[in-house]
């Protein structure tokens, strides 16, 4: 069992964070894990991607050409990362932002209004826990639980108030592909 | 209909790399415009530095090297030592001037070196995410300095004008900023003066431009300018440090 | 111990501190700005010393003088910043400082790019600076090698009193990877008796010198540190071997390109090719014997080097030990483009066709 | 009008420089635009009052504004 | 009968190898005597530059570091930052610190380092035989500018004690010399004071000390001493030039 | 022609002059501080350019600037020098710029002594900066080689626009020796219109540049690099071999060692012993190819490599180009201490008596 | 006698420096020796006008001079 | 026929200049010659000395351990050269200078007092070309014509007035040792 993820968005949109999420879950489940990140100089505008691997062996490369899953934030990595996808692979859309569709028929295609289901939820900085929700319901490669989890441990203390926000949209964007 | 202001020939028509509001472009089409309002461009060898003006020589229509870090001043010196009647402009921000680069600076402006610099200072390594630099303000956050920077730790920050125009050889030294139209036109004054004095032979001349640079500085752009006033041009007066011809106090 | 998921620069920095590092000198250069970010808000946490240098010249020579003064002391750069280390690098060698310098290392030549490179290598373990001398260089693979090596790395210098390089690439110091805080045994390490921090009461005054003027002496000093550089190769050499025992093709890389390599196996072992993995782990001193006797092996063909350098720097090392008895073909690019899982096996495949 | 201001919108990063600057206060951000690098492109709200002083132009980082006058 | 002078117990039983005449031997003795006479020699860590200077660890007794050339205030600035509460000290020739070594002063300078450097300016790169410094004079004939240095080549020599006093964290500059007793004890006054700053953790103290280099200047001693009195105090102004407590002008 | 007396280091300036160098940047150290003080009087006589820089970084960058606007342009300096020229070295491999850059080799590591040594022959042929890149590497063995191989060593950066390096040690830079102004011959050299020198009407801008950003691009640029050092590998790579028509024992070395060995080599065969010479004169390219060949010669029975390095730099080279054919042996040392003719007339006899 | 002069000989490089503190003018160059370095060492003339300033001592290059006083 | 000879004094003395004639005078008969000089950091006191060869064949090493003369200027020279002279070989002391005589028996010393035969021709700077003369006579190694020749040309215009001096001085340093 192997994931390889890449995510890709205009930097600050927080997809290094969802990148993070994923890594931290995984090696919650334990599994094998890399995270790597593109890295360059300072460029508003550009994008920034990073790339995630979930795996129950030892991890070889964690960078790849070819992603089992892409999830795309903006545009331009829609059009950048989509032809590298796997074969029957699946690509998450912000739809919110991306207009665009994915063209490849041999694609499973999720199309998440994250910021519009954060923004319902009562936050428009959850929306990487709604596209996290998504990933994890599409692909069943963790378990809710486990990001549930993680997500208490993230807001432990003090912070404890946005632990029901956060769910909720997990559970939300999970809700997105059933 | 008459053109009254666009893009300046001295200036290609590749997009300008830096973050929205980033002064650097600012900056660049001040040198550019001078360089062809003063019938330099064709003669002209600019010299970038390492940081965020690092991809200068794509904006720049006349010739360009591209310098190791801090090392442009001497880069330079290669340049018009062997090109004497030629302008030659060396452009560096305040990591690549102040910090790596100070005795470069330091002795291009004592041997007199007859080429202009353009000083970048916006207080802060913009290209590698926002670190300390020399001219770093007291209190100022940047990523190795987290609870903003100590004289304990780091020294007060460094006045470069005012340190190179203790030397002789510096025969101009103006300290301008970009943030407003009168500001522009000063700068850019500054800037063709320095050029006239260069090619007049005088000896090394030198602009510092205070610059913002919002995305390290984490505001936007027009907070960013607000700041440079505010902060910046307390700790760094403006005006001119340095003219051999009138001597400033 | 449970596990925890760590960016490879964050780790080495938090690596040294647990491992005494008592200050670091340092000055930003992408891909290992996180190591002086790190260390600027964590060392002073531990009463250790943090100061961003002007430069990496300074960097390296404030090194100097707080080793020269018995501190665990370390810096750490990418390639260019490397370079303009060199010469206190050598000097550190010269004067037998126990000191720890990391290379995150990019593309070249030059400026290059700031992506992943392993064009250093020569410098590395050639020693870029003037004078024979060596670095021992510690090249991890993943983040908990980093994070193991570190202390190590301290431990070698204090114990030989020489630098010691931890190489890694960018993806290396980029990436995060689930690591466990292990206890490393310490060593049993001689006192600094030597260093120049005073007299306090002592007979004599202490030096710290890489000149000898009189040739005699230079010559001795020089045989002196020969007899050292030869223990630390007879006490101090690793690699890993990976699947080696039936290999007919095997892969010598180290770094990134190393556990790209493992992907690569599984695959030539799942299309029936005994494809086997040498990885050196210290560059220098390089495990020029066991790479040697398994060339000497009758099942091993071939071998292939994977480097992230255009033509191949530690091939060098590699024919040097296999020394003619087998064939050595290279796969690699510089200057960011990592070599692919793909590559890889057509390349190994192919070597292996070669000697058919 | 006795002055044209145009844009080259798709390069404009939206960082609101140029309008801080115009004596007109005419030149304006235009939020229901969002140009393909994803920034909302800057604008002039009443080309009418535009008297040509190419304030605007000068402090635009990225050159991308035109000013002409009859 | 009383010892009224005798060799410091800061200095070993070792020759010195300078020439004769040349003022590095008055020099390291007045080091070497303040360092006694402020109870700071057991505790003191030398640093050396690479220049005439460079065998001063068999000299001094004190705990000593070579330093790689230019580099003395880096390596200082390793020792000192760890060790806050010893004397450090570093002793520089002008090639050494104002030429290849700028950078590294003006940053110790800047960050106000804590440790004493002794910059010991003989106009001229002694050690390497005769080549031009920084600080050689206008018209000073060197091996690299042969009949004499010129403006126009070389810049004006350069002042580094008034360049370093631009900067807030060097609190004390004074230039001194060593050609008869009364300066003696004038250079001996300001290395202590600065010891004593130092140790007070004021910020970076700095005293230049005018020196002769008999050989490379082709002069007898006596001649040298005449023309370092004569030429070079006449360039380079005798006297504190900067010190925190008292401003001076 | 007359024989003239010339200095090394003099020899090398005035060599350089003749030979177009247009402007000189230098910084003063031992054992070649003659170059920087003959150019200051006489390059500026033939219209060139002298400057004395503040440093070896600074030299370095000069040198790059003025050879990016299209000047022959050389520096020179000693080993801790050339070590602060690393990065600027690598730079102008990166930019493709022509330059000479010469290194009067002393003993290391560090300050070490500033007697002859050859210690720096790793970083000259490896590259001490960062990333992949190659020098071109002479190697005088006496005054009128140094004074020969000047004009090659521009023109052969002008032809290919890469660094090229004159190595020597400290005693060819000091000593005197006869010499000729040989007339050689000129190479038809490509115009350099890709120099920053101001457009004058030129219909685009020149740019001098070792940034590649992207990856795929820097890795190509690496390619293209490769291929010319390929190129120069083929066409540029010079050699010497002396008596080695019948030898049993063949000494490696170059410069000052290889001169001590004709002596040896006399007595060698006044003693009975086929002894013979084979002394690169391109450290880099090496002339692997020639050597290998010589190994595989049935009356080779073993190598001798002498060097003025305490365990051997060039001896790598030679055990890459020998891949073990045949048995080498080692005799050097380091810091100023010269390896004497009786010492190579027994390491040699031993080296025999131990094959047979 | 009131002071001592006592000089380290063998190491004086004859600089002639303490020749010219001397308020007494009674430290002179011995041109009649050479010591084993080769130069012509100092000494005083007249040792019963020393007044024990040290002058001599504390201008030496070389320390080689030591200064007594009852 | 190979001439290896150490020319040792202080700094300033001229046993560097002594060297550098007697090579360009190796030369001028065709022979093959190296001159190469001790250097370190400036140290008065210290001692300077040259390595000569003068060789009909090519020469292999510059510098040697066992001359087949030496020129001492000084004692210190003497003491530390006398030892590696080859057997058989020759000494020239400076016996103005040098009060030390040459110890071992095998060697042939000449004691020449150069400034007192310099003085004696009108002018101390030409000790060094009665050393010179002394070396020519006892080596028969190079034509006495051939340094004349020299001293001609050395001299050539303005300063040729020296050039009898110097003759004079050459030829009295040879008188020395027949
Ligand atoms: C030798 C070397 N050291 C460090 C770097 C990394 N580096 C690139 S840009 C930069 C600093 C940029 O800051 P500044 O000069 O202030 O320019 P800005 O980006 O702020 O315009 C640094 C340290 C490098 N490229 N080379
Ligand atoms: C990197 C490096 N460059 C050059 C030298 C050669 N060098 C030795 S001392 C010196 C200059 C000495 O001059 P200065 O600092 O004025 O000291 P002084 O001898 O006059 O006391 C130089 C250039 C060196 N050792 N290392
Ligand atoms: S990082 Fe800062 S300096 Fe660099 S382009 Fe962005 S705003 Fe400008
Ligand atoms: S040209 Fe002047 S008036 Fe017109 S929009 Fe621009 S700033 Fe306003
Ligand atoms: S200044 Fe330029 S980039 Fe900024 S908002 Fe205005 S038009 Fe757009
Ligand atoms: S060369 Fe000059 S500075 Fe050096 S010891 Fe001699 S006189 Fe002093
Ligand atoms: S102690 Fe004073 S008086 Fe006596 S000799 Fe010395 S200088 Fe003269
Ligand atoms: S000062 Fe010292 S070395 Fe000089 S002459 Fe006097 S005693 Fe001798
Ligand atoms: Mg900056
Ligand atoms: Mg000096």
């Amino acid at each position: 069992m192997k994931k390889e993820i890449i995510i890709s968005g205009f930097g600050g949109q927080g997809g290094l964070a969802i990148g993070k999420n994923l890594a931290e879950a995984g090696m919650a489940e334990g599994l094998n894990v890399t995270w790597a990140p593109s890295y360059g100089p300072e460029m508003r505008g550009g994008t920034a991607n990073c790339s995630v691997v979930l795996s129950d062996k030892p991890v070889g490369s964690p960078v790849f050409a070819h992603p089992t899953e892409l999830i795309a934030l903006n545009e331009p990595s829609l059009a950048k990362f989509e032809a590298g996808v796997l074969p029957g692979g699946i690509v998450f859309v912000n739809s919110d932002v991306v207009t665009d569709k994915v063209q490849r028929p041999d694609l499973t295609a999720y199309y998440v209004p994250c910021s519009q289901i954060a923004e319902e939820v009562g936050n428009s900085k959850v929306s990487n826990m709604v596209m996290l929700g998504a990933y994890v319901a599409a692909t069943g490669i963790l378990k809710p639980e486990t990001i549930e989890k993680m997500i208490e441990e993230m807001f432990a203390g003090p912070k404890a108030k946005f632990i029901p926000l956060n769910i909720e949209a997990f559970r939300r964007g999970m809700a997105c592909v059933q | 209909m008459a053109i009254v202001y666009q893009k300046s020939a001295g200036l290609t028509d590749a997009e300008l790399h830096y973050c929205p509001g980033c002064h650097h472009g600012i900056i660049h089409k001040l040198v550019a415009e001078s360089l062809v309002e003063l019938g330099l461009l064709d003669d002209a060898i600019g010299v970038c530095p390492v940081g965020c003006s690092v991809f200068a020589y794509n904006y720049f229509t006349c010739d360009m090297q591209e310098a190791a870090h801090g090392r442009a001043p001497a880069v330079a010196t290669g340049i018009k030592r062997t090109h004497p009647n030629q302008a030659v402009f060396t452009y560096q921000g305040d990591g690549d001037l102040a910090s790596i680069g100070a005795a470069e600076i330091v002795h291009a402006a004592m041997r007199g070196e007859k080429f202009t610099t353009i000083f970048v200072n916006n207080a802060i390594y913009g290209m590698t995410g926002g670190q300390m630099a020399p001219t770093t303000l007291i209190g100022q956050r940047a990523t190795t300095c987290q609870s903003g920077r100590t004289v304990e730790q780091a020294g007060m920050p460094i006045r470069m004008a005012e340190m190179l125009s203790t030397l002789d050889g510096c025969v101009y030294a103006e300290r301008v900023c970009v943030t407003d139209i009168a500001n522009i036109n000063k700068a850019k004054r500054a800037i063709k003066k320095a050029f006239e004095k260069q090619m007049n032979r005088e000896g090394f001349t030198f602009i510092e431009v205070l610059s913002t640079c919002p995305t390290n500085w984490g505001m936007t752009p027009l907070k960013a300018n607000q700041w440079l006033k505010e902060n910046m041009a307390a700790y760094y007066p403006l005006g001119v440090i340095k003219d051999s011809s009138v001597e400033v106090k | 111990m449970a596990k925890e998921l760590w960016k490879g620069n964050e780790a080495i920095a938090e690596a040294a501190i647990r491992a005494g590092c008592d200050c670091f000198f340092g000055y930003p250069i992408t891909p290992q700005s996180e190591v002086p970010e790190y260390m600027s808000v964590h060392l002073p946490e531990h009463g250790g010393v943090f100061v961003q240098a002007e430069s990496e010249v300074a960097a390296i020579n404030m090194v100097y003088g707080a080793a020269g003064a018995g501190m665990r002391a370390m810096t750490s750069s990418s390639s260019p910043g490397i370079s303009l280390k060199q010469e206190g690098i050598t000097y550190i060698a010269g004067a037998e400082l126990p000191a720890v310098i990391v290379n995150c290392m990019r593309g070249g030549p030059g400026l290059g790019t700031i992506q992943p490179g392993q064009g250093d290598y020569f410098q590395a373990t050639r020693g870029g600076g003037n004078g024979d001398y060596r670095t021992v260089v510690l090249s991890p693979s993943n983040v908990q090698e980093t994070v193991d090596f570190m202390q190590e790395a301290f431990d070698i210098a204090d114990q030989y009193r020489n630098p010691v390089m931890v190489v890694c690439d960018g993806l290396i110091g980029q990436m995060m990877e689930p690591i466990e805080w292990r206890e490393i045994p310490k060593r049993n390490l001689p006192p600094k008796d030597w260093a120049a921090n005073g007299r306090k009461g002592r007979d004599h005054h202490n030096v710290i010198n890489s000149l000898y003027m009189d040739p005699e002496v230079c010559d001795a000093h020089n045989r002196h540190l020969d007899e050292k550089y030869a223990e630390i190769a007879k006490n101090e050499v690793r690699w890993e071997e990976v699947q080696c025992e039936d290999a007919e093709i095997v892969i010598t890389a180290y770094g990134t390109p190393a556990r790209i390599a493992l992907t690569a196996l599984d695959a030539l072992r799942a299309d029936g090719i005994k494809a086997g993995l040498f990885r050196p782990i210290t560059l220098w001193p390089f495990p020029e014997k066991a790479l040697h006797e398994l060339a000497a092996k009758e099942h091993v063909k071939a071998f292939l080097d994977v480097e992230m350098s255009s033509s191949g720097q530690m091939i060098d090392d590699v024919r040097l030990a296999v020394e003619g008895q087998k064939p050595i073909s290279y796969l690699g690019h510089a200057g960011g483009v990592m070599p692919t899982v793909e590559e890889m096996i057509e390349s190994a495949k192919k070597a292996l066709k070669e000697v058919q | 009008m006795s002055a044209k201001v145009t844009f080259n919108s798709d390069r404009c990063k939206g960082c609101e420089l140029c309008t801080t600057v115009c004596p007109k206060h005419i030149v304006i951000i235009d939020r229901e635009t969002i140009n393909r690098k994803g920034y909302h492109p800057a604008t002039v709200s009443d080309m009418e009052q535009c008297i040509g002083c190419a304030s605007c132009a000068k402090i635009c980082p990225d050159s991308i504004i035109t000013v002409e006058k009859f």
